[in-house]
């Protein structure tokens, strides 16, 4: 089962390049509903968390395939397929080989679906850099302005956090006894069994690997660029699923894997997150343009996740896998809205617009409850998480959750300020001639508001996918500190 | 008979100064040559430690350094003729298109 | 051994064909030659068999390299045939290659430092001669003439050194060799004398910094005799430095194992740092092939025992190079000498692909052959605690993602406004490529039986 | 009259049907439609409240309804449920009853307006989660409500976007709420941390259990919640301002109802209060300092809004006073006399508005007294009321006020006396200055003035009557009356009152003080009749001298715009300078200096390779040299 | 005896190799070094390898150094027109070559370990010994050198001969 997930998009990816664009994108969209359904069918039945390939792969190396689901991973898959359907149907290329971007863009999928799912830290690796491909070519062919420098610093940014994490798993997996393995169990074994110190290079060599693609301060710089030069769709697969990696990564291979390392350096880290959530939320602003404020918003959020799980604390943890989803689903939806704006009427910097409300009342409005969601009003699912992550981090250390909380502020100053500018006063000759959603863009962004909402009021049946898993690993990381020397 | 360390010794210098002559020299010729003589002063050397070590191991290896370095001249003087038919001129240092 | 006797044979009949007018012929004759020298080799593997007096042993990894240099000659041969398509020398460059593989082979299989000397420089002239073998560039002219005074100065340091070590052991067997430097008494002048020999070695494998002829050599020589250098002579070269400084010299490691560990770190950072301000592919991938040594000696000073993984290494390195090198020939056919690949994408999109799907592999992105191959290094060089020298590997393969990725860059630049020729490539050859790039991509993927293939366990 | 448990839901839901239901159709229904739909459903919401409150208030048990759980993770576990209390029942009742009669006031005032059915869907929404607020059983739910609130605050007063100042307001509004929520979700935090739940009544029970550092943190950072939510010191300065939006929710939303939550919430919590004098001594100075502050600003402002706005806000200062003393009753006493008369007073404003077709400044009004004969007698009821005079409501809940305030400190009660006093004499100051004297020219210029329409003037004529005798709910004892809301919320505030027992001040002393209240007032009384009435005194024209302490109150104190450049400006300056200098010249300079110092190594190092075998051959027997050179120096070493 | 000899050799050896190196015309060069290659064969002889003296002089004197001049009166290069390096290049090379020899010099440890090996009954320069230990042991090798003798007299005509079409000479490069 866990198997085709991968497979389905990845067959789709190698058969759409040869199709003409119009049935490259059925296809595409044919294969992630298929991929949906059958993710949802997990959810439905029970075998949701119990679905595990594991087959040898390079034996002579210690590496297996190995893929399982637990809560966590379940959620991420579940994201990811959910998404994919709407990311392509909010898909509109026209020049250069549009097959080939669905091609990538299902490509990608696999790769996330197998870093969400890998227990093999090699594995896990691969699938790791494999999303970088398709998205640094969907940044390059397809971006705009300036995309060749961008993109390459991109890759370099990402790929340099990755290959430390790659030498630190290297040495984690050389500490496992006998013939080596990569197997998460036991890197978590061997882990724990090292002296502090190398715990503590581990853990920032693996911390550096996922704050560059989540990204946490100062090691963002990549990403406001990338963000406003990809196309809107590369956007959303960077924003809404692939910085997910990073707080997955976090969550599933930083925290159980150097349990002492977190212990000595996860409050440097944390207040790092929490330092990039108020920069990040303090330069959104002042910003001008919309992709780029959207970016510094994201990374404010995300980093509230990062400095959340770094609590190991269950709460923490659940909050921040929640927080992921809804960030997901709320920033595709900001993003989408802004490729409908730019769809209709060219503009640079936010105040070009204006008066959208007059035009396109729903549009508005649905920029109106994907903001509320942002800035994490109640009722919205915004607000689980970040209550959830918050309080976390109050319980750790007030200070620390106090000044994270100030984003909550902040917050809700730039993205009321966005809205009014944009959506409020007069009417600019931009805005003049726009026309409201059309029932197929309604089609996609109303039910990713309703599921906004809906995940708002009743978060529990997604809160209790994780709470096992959030538990063990919390405990599983109490019990690994007395077995450091 | 004398001890192999003056062997040595003058094998060493002969070598020096065929690098000496390669370091200093900008006449690619001049340069074969003096490329030759570190060849001979390795030669040299290796009849030396034959004798001493009574092996003839030593000597063969001789031979087979004498048949290279008659191939080596052999071939570099026809890449010299050649650059020479375009460059018209041996200087060493004439060539320098391919850099960086 | 029976593939040497046959790529020699193989040698003496191409000049042959010459004579008996079978010019026609000489290509299929060649490349089935190869195949059978091939399967030769394959039947020889595991024999462990000496030859003439412990002259060359064919041991595992003397095979396994022989093996690939005899595989990659071969791709080589058939992805560049135009190259012997010229009318008068053909039958003389068939031979070069021939000859100049056998010394590959010897130099790989030796066991005697006369193997060693001779095997280098049966290779060695045949490369100066085909490094100079289009005759009326200034560039090639130029590239033949450095080849050879700095081969043969270098040879010259090479011979003294073996001369040195020949008086304190008595011996030229590197058997020998290493049984008496492992027993110790051995006079201390040993010692410059190994290190003479480790200087003329580094030499042969372009390690910096006596790397300088390698990228004006690589860059001047026929773009075919480049790819040549780059993929069969630095297996070679490798072989040989490998079995020198792994088996003979490896008793006295600790003489000589700082200078490796420094020409390591100079030739992982300085060939990529100096590749990322080339213009022309050609050059850069001469870089980039002094790039390469330094994961390469990476591996070697991180465990010099077995060679899967210089092996693997190479082959890996050597199948995406392959690829680069024939896009260059491709683009210098249309455009001329010195064509860029600017817009390769939209004028080609196979050839594009492929020269991407290389680079990333040269690159090493996984899951390409590059990559499974620099991870092990990766691994070695932390296992061996050498896990700064691991971090400057990584350091330098980003650096190398930089200008790989420039290229990519360029290849898929659609501003590309001024008009170019055609690019047609004739069917066999992007079939081959595409092979080639299959290849890339399996050997990445299920890297485990060629592994063990490597190592022996089959 | 008992109410099953499961009824509670049904009171939020009706508005939530009624929202969801015109905002689906917002483009479909007709204007006659929403009012039916949207006035139905509050007023189904209203009978459901005076249901649950004849039972609550006829000694009916607090009834609690868990609907379902809503956050769960680890130990904390939350349900989404509602519990009633008589004090949720008079919140209820104020919410409902109130709101039914705004929502028909709105009919009359916002018809024909472009926007018409999304403002009743916008109001409905505001019930909903005003009914959410206070029916929550968990502060969590409560603060659901709270925000939601904040957010139809938000959506109401920028209502008529296309005026950018407008969406200032209504952007400073819910900025400057979203500065207490801070506070108050993390004190909400706090408490889920140190009493394991958030449901409220079992953190009353176990408050004693807790130590008092704690407690006066949490109830300071829920008590910043309030100062945000009610418009306190120092963040009171968007209530004024949100008077951008129509009348009617200038009434419901920012007098009667939204900005009590605050005192709502603190009395619900009056446990934790009470066990933390510290931060109630802060609420009441607080609390009377934005009393005496914002009736001064009230003092000398000319829209008509603005006045009330201020007086709002002096209001509510008044009450926190009452909290902060320990007078939970009297605080909750005075919220629901003022909902009534506020609002009324609101209402009749916009009644004034509407007539005169925008015109809000008083110095364009006078002499609507005889054109405007229902406004003038309903204004002048809610003036009488507001200004505490007898037998209106605002006498009785007003002195509850001060003698609690006299109780704990005789400097308190004259600081409340202060404020009061000015209340009076601006609220007769802006009664005279509109209904009184000569028309000017705000209403010589309108040709045919109409009183209110018939679904303005039925909420207006109810409201007045309730500003008239909603005192007698709590008529105090020694007037001969039995204060029976005191009474019903004695329970409640069993537990405090227990902690801090009200040292009740009796007999004469009562009399004496209420008596130089009363003089007090009727004195400004008359002096705002010679003033405005007889002297005909017109406020000074903007940009006419004024004397200091009068332009500072004027210009209220300048408070925006000490906010303006303490905060905004310096906010947005460092967001730029960050942009500029951190983001832009550090970080992103830095990250390509790295990508350049590649380049440019390479650049320098490939300068090495000259290209000249000579120097090649040197470079190489420099390589040799040293290899050779660092062995020689380990075999002499 | 022998000690005045390999003095006397030496001397001209490493003189006449000095001034390989420092005589302006390539034709002197050649003379000198025909007058090395002859002290070294004198070396030979005193070390009994006379069979290796005889090898030594046809070669290098008889072929290699006809070749030389061959090539030298060909090319025309009998003249003085070299371009000299620099003397900041001549101090250095000279530097670096004198400091190669001391190092080389210096390191030379343990030579005093090598004890010469009593000379058999039959010298091992002889050319039976010779032909013997060439043609067991060195078989292989010696197959070898004809090998490349063969690639470097294939390589040396293909280079060496002009081709029809390349009289003028091109350059891919301004």
């Amino acid at each position: 089962m866990i198997i085709l997930l991968l497979i389905i998009p990845l067959l789709t990816s190698l058969v759409v390049v040869l199709l003409s664009p119009e049935k490259a994108r059925n296809a595409a969209l044919a294969s992630s509903m298929v991929n949906l359904l059958l993710t949802l069918g997990m959810l439905v039945g029970q075998d949701g968390t119990s679905a595990t390939v594991d087959v040898q792969w390079i034996p002579s190396l210690g590496i297996r395939f190995s893929l399982a689901m637990d809560g966590i991973s379940f959620l991420m898959v579940l994201l990811t397929n959910l998404m994919m359907p709407f990311i392509i149907g909010s898909t509109d290329i026209d020049k250069n080989y549009p097959s080939s971007f669905y091609s990538l863009l299902l490509f990608m999928q696999m790769g996330l679906l197998g870093v969400f799912t890998a227990q093999d830290g090699f594995l896990f690796y691969v699938f790791w850099e494999l999303t970088l491909i398709p998205i640094w070519f969907i940044c390059l062919i397809w971006g705009g302005e300036n995309r060749a420098e961008i993109t390459l610093k991109f890759f370099l940014y990402t790929l340099t956090g990755s290959l430390l994490m790659l030498v630190a798993l290297i040495d984690v997996y050389l500490n496992t006894p006998g013939n080596h393995s990569f197997q998460l169990a036991d890197l978590i074994t061997a882990g724990a069994r090292l002296d502090e110190v190398e715990q503590g290079l581990i853990f920032w060599a693996l911390f550096l690997a996922f704050a560059i693609k989540i990204p946490i301060f100062p090691f963002h710089s990549w990403q406001p660029d990338t963000y406003s030069s990809a196309p809107t769709t590369g956007t959303m697969m960077l924003s809404a699923l692939m910085l997910k990696m990073g707080t997955y990564g976090l969550i599933r291979w930083l925290l159980p894997l150097v349990p002492v390392g977190v212990q000595m350096w996860g409050n440097v880290a944390m207040v790092m997150a929490v330092i990039g959530i108020l920069y990040a939320a303090g330069l959104a602003l002042t910003q001008k343009e919309f992709k780029r404020l959207l970016a510094y918003s994201s990374m404010s959020h995300v980093g509230l996740i990062a400095a959340g799980s770094l609590t190991v604390s269950t709460m923490g943890i659940q909050g921040a896998v929640f927080q992921m989803f809804s960030h997901g689903l709320i920033v595709f939806g900001l993003f989408y809205v802004v490729h409908l704006i730019s769809k209709r009427a060219s503009f640079k910097t936010l105040q070009d617009l204006g008066g959208l409300r007059n035009t396109a009342p729903q549009l508005a409005t649905s920029f109106l409850l994907l903001i509320l969601g942002s800035i994490a009003l109640p009722l919205t699912s915004g607000f689980v998480g970040e209550y959830l992550l918050i309080s976390a981090l109050v319980k750790h250390n007030f200070w620390i959750g106090a000044a994270a909380g100030i984003s909550i502020i902040l917050g809700a100053v730039y993205m009321l300020r966005t809205f009014q500018i944009t959506m409020s006063g007069d009417v600019t000759s931009v805005a003049q001639h726009f026309s409201d959603l059309t029932t197929s863009e309604k089609l996609i962004l109303y039910p990713v508001i309703g599921l906004i909402l809906l995940l708002g009021v009743f978060p529990a049946p997604l809160l209790s996918i994780t709470e096992s898993v959030a538990n063990q690993i919390v405990v599983q990381s109490g019990n690994l500190i007395n077995l450091t020397p | 008979m004398m001890p192999v360390t003056h062997y040595i010794w003058l094998s060493l210098a002969l070598f020096s100064i065929g690098v000496l002559g390669v370091l200093f020299r900008r006449n690619a010729i001049v340069i074969f040559m003096c490329i030759e003589l570190m060849l001979n002063a390795v030669n040299l050397l290796m009849v030396a430690f034959s004798t001493y070590l009574q092996d003839a191991a030593g000597q063969i290896f001789v031979f087979f350094i004498m048949a290279v370095a008659a191939a080596e001249v052999a071939v570099g003087l026809a890449i010299l003729i050649i650059m020479y038919r375009n460059t018209r001129t041996t200087d060493i240092d004439v060539l320098n298109r391919l850099k960086w | 051994m029976n593939a040497l006797y046959i790529i020699c044979g193989l040698g003496f009949a191409a000049l042959l064909t010459e004579v008996f007018s079978l010019r026609k012929a000489l290509q299929g004759i060649v490349l089935s030659g190869l195949v059978i020298a091939f399967v030769a080799a394959i039947m020889d593997w595991h024999t462990d068999q000496a030859y003439f007096n412990n002259m060359v042993l064919f041991d595992q990894g003397a095979m396994t390299f022989t093996l690939l240099l005899i595989l990659v000659t071969t791709i080589w041969f058939w992805i560049n045939r135009d190259y012997f398509e010229d009318q008068l020398h053909q039958t003389d460059r068939s031979a070069l290659i021939l000859f100049s593989l056998s010394g590959g082979v010897m130099m790989s299989a030796y066991h005697n430092m006369a193997m060693l000397f001779l095997g280098i420089e049966v290779l060695s002239i045949s490369m100066y001669v085909l490094a100079g073998s289009r005759k009326e560039s200034l560039l090639s002219n130029e590239s033949a003439f450095k080849y050879f005074i700095m081969g043969s100065f270098a040879t010259g340091f090479l011979l003294m050194g073996i001369a040195l070590v020949y008086g304190a052991t008595g011996t030229f067997d590197i058997g020998t060799l290493a049984a008496k430097l492992g027993e110790g008494h051995v006079p201390g002048f040993v010692y410059p004398g190994i290190l003479l020999i480790l200087v003329g070695m580094l030499f042969k494998i372009s390690a910096v910094p006596f790397h300088f002829w390698a990228p004006d050599v690589y860059d001047g020589a026929p773009v075919p005799i480049t790819a040549y250098m780059a993929t069969v002579v630095k297996t070679a070269a490798v072989a040989a430095f490998w079995r020198m400084f792994a088996i003979g010299l490896g008793s006295s490691k600790p003489n000589w194992i700082h200078a490796v560990e420094i020409v390591t770190i100079l030739t992982l950072v300085i060939p990529s740092l100096i590749a990322v301000y080339q213009t022309s592919l050609k050059r850069l991938m001469a870089w980039s092939s002094v790039g390469q040594i330094g994961y390469l000696l990476l591996a070697f000073i991180s465990q010099p025992t077995g060679t899967a993984l210089p092996v693997y290494y190479l082959l890996a390195y050597g199948m995406a190079s392959l690829i680069a090198f024939a896009v260059v020939v491709e683009v210098e056919k249309a455009d001329g000498p010195g064509a860029g690949v600017n817009g390769l994408f939209k004028r080609h999109t196979g050839l594009g692909v492929l020269l991407t799907l290389s680079l990333l592999s040269l690159a090493g992105i996984p899951p390409l052959a590059g990559f499974m191959a620099k991870y092990q290094v990766l691994v070695s060089a932390v296992q061996a605690q050498y896990t700064g020298l691991a971090l400057v590997a990584v350091l330098s393969s980003l650096i190398g993602v930089f200008y790989y990725l420039r290229v990519i860059v360029l290849v898929f630049n659609s501003n590309h406004s001024q008009q170019v020729a055609s690019l047609k490539v004739s069917r066999h050859r992007l079939v081959l490529l595409i092979l080639l790039a299959a290849l890339i991509l399996i050997t990445g993927l299920l890297p485990d039986s060629l592994l063990s293939l490597l190592s022996g366990d089959f | 009259m008992v109410i099953g448990n499961g009824l509670l839901v049904w009171i939020p839901l009706w508005p939530l049907l009624g929202f969801v239901v015109v905002a689906l159709l917002v483009k479909r229904l007709s204007h006659a439609q929403v009012t039916w739909i949207a006035c139905g459903s509050v007023a189904l919401a209203f009978t459901l409240s005076v249901i649950l409150a004849v039972g609550q208030f006829t000694g009916g048990a607090p009834i609690k309804q868990n609907l379902y759980t809503w956050i769960q993770s680890g130990n904390f576990s939350l349900e989404f449920s509602f519990a009633a209390d008589p004090l949720t029942a008079v919140m209820l009742l104020i919410i409902t009853g109130v709101g039914l009669l705004i929502h028909i006031y709105s009919v009359g005032y916002m018809h024909g307006d472009d926007g018409f059915n999304k403002f009743f869907a916008y109001l409905n929404l505001f019930i909903f989660f005003m009914l959410l607020l206070v029916l929550g059983s968990n502060y969590l739910v409560m603060f659901a409500g709270w925000e939601g609130v904040g957010l139809c605050s938000y959506l109401l007063i920028g209502f008529w976007f296309k005026h950018p100042s407008y969406n200032q307001a209504a952007n400073k509004a819910f900025i400057m709420n979203r500065i207490g929520d801070l506070g108050l979700i993390l004190g909400v935090m706090l408490i889920a941390i140190n009493f394991g739940t958030l449901d409220m009544a079992t953190v009353a029970n176990k408050a004693a259990a807790m130590d008092t550092p704690t407690l006066t943190i949490i109830t300071f950072l829920l008590f910043v919640g309030a100062m945000g939510k009610s418009a306190q010191i120092p963040l009171f300065t968007w209530l004024p301002d949100a008077m951008a939006g129509p009348t009617p929710v200038s009434a419901l939303i920012h007098a009667a109802t939204m900005v009590t939550a605050g005192i709502y919430m603190i009395a619900r919590n009056n446990v934790l209060y009470s066990l933390s004098p510290v931060t109630m001594m802060l609420v009441v100075v607080v609390g009377l300092a934005t009393s005496i502050f914002a009736a001064s600003i009230a003092i000398t402002q000319n829209d008509i809004k603005k006045v009330l706005a201020y007086s709002t806000v002096s209001q509510l200062g008044l009450m926190f006073v009452a909290l902060g003393v320990g007078a939970f009753d009297a605080g909750i006493f005075h919220m629901g006399t003022h909902a009534f008369f506020k609002a009324l007073l609101f209402l009749a404003a916009g009644s004034v508005i509407h007539s005169l077709h925008g015109e809000q400044d008083i110095r364009k009004m006078g002499g609507l007294k005889s054109s405007l004969k229902l406004t003038h007698a309903t204004f002048l009821i809610g003036v009488l009321a507001i200004s505490g005079i007898p037998p209106f409501a605002g006498f009785f809940s007003k002195d509850e006020i001060l003698v609690a305030a006299f109780d704990y400190s005789p400097w308190i009660w004259a600081g409340a006396l202060l404020a009061s006093w000015m209340t009076v004499f601006y609220m007769f100051r802006l009664l005279f200055l509109v209904f009184y004297g000569e028309p000017r020219q705000g209403v010589t210029r309108i040709t045919h003035l109409h009183d209110a329409p018939q679904t303005m003037a039925i909420p207006l004529i109810i409201l007045a009557f309730f500003s008239v005798v909603a005192g007698f709910f709590n008529l105090p004892e020694l007037l001969g009356g039995s204060p029976w809301l005191a009474h019903q919320l004695t329970p409640l505030f069993e537990l405090a009152s227990r902690l801090n027992p009200p040292a009740h001040t009796e007999g004469i002393e009562e009399y004496i003080l209420m008596s130089v209240v009363l003089l007090g007032s009727i004195s400004l009384i008359v002096i705002a009749h010679q003033r405005y009435v007889t002297r005909k005194n017109i406020p000074a024209k903007d940009g006419q001298i004024r004397g200091l302490a009068h332009e500072m109150s004027y210009q209220k104190y300048y408070v925006d715009e000490l906010y303006e450049t303490m905060v905004v400006r310096p906010l947005f300056w460092v967001s730029s300078t960050t942009n500029r200098w951190i983001e832009v010249g550090g970080i992103n300079t830095m990250v390509n200096g790295i990508g350049e110092g590649v380049v440019g190594a390479g650049k320098l190092l490939r300068r090495v390779q000259t290209g000249s075998i000579g120097y090649y051959l040197f470079i190489m027997v420099g390589g040799i040299l040293a290899i050779l050179a660092a062995h020689y120096w380990t075999i002499v070493n | 005896m022998t000690g005045y000899l390999f003095y006397f050799l030496s001397f001209v050896a490493v003189i006449s190799a000095l001034l390989v190196v420092s005589s302006r015309n390539p034709v002197y060069s050649v003379l000198y070094l025909i007058v090395t290659f002859f002290a070294i064969a004198g070396h030979y002889v005193l070390l009994d390898a006379q069979f290796l003296a005889a090898v030594h002089v046809i070669v290098y004197a008889g072929a290699i150094m006809v070749l030389f001049l061959y090539v030298i009166m060909m090319l025309n290069l009998n003249t003085e027109a070299e371009q000299h390096k620099t003397n900041t290049l001549k101090i250095t090379a000279t530097v670096a070559a004198g400091l190669l020899l001391v190092i080389l010099v210096g390191s030379l440890r343990g030579v005093e370990q090598l004890t010469p090996v009593a000379a058999g009954q039959e010298p091992i320069g002889t050319v039976k010994n010779l032909g013997i230990v060439l043609f067991r042991d060195f078989l292989m090798p010696f197959e070898v050198a004809s090998l490349l003798l063969l690639a470097a007299m294939i390589g040396a005509v293909m280079l060496g001969k002009s081709d029809p079409t390349a009289e003028t000479p091109k350059s891919d490069m301004p």
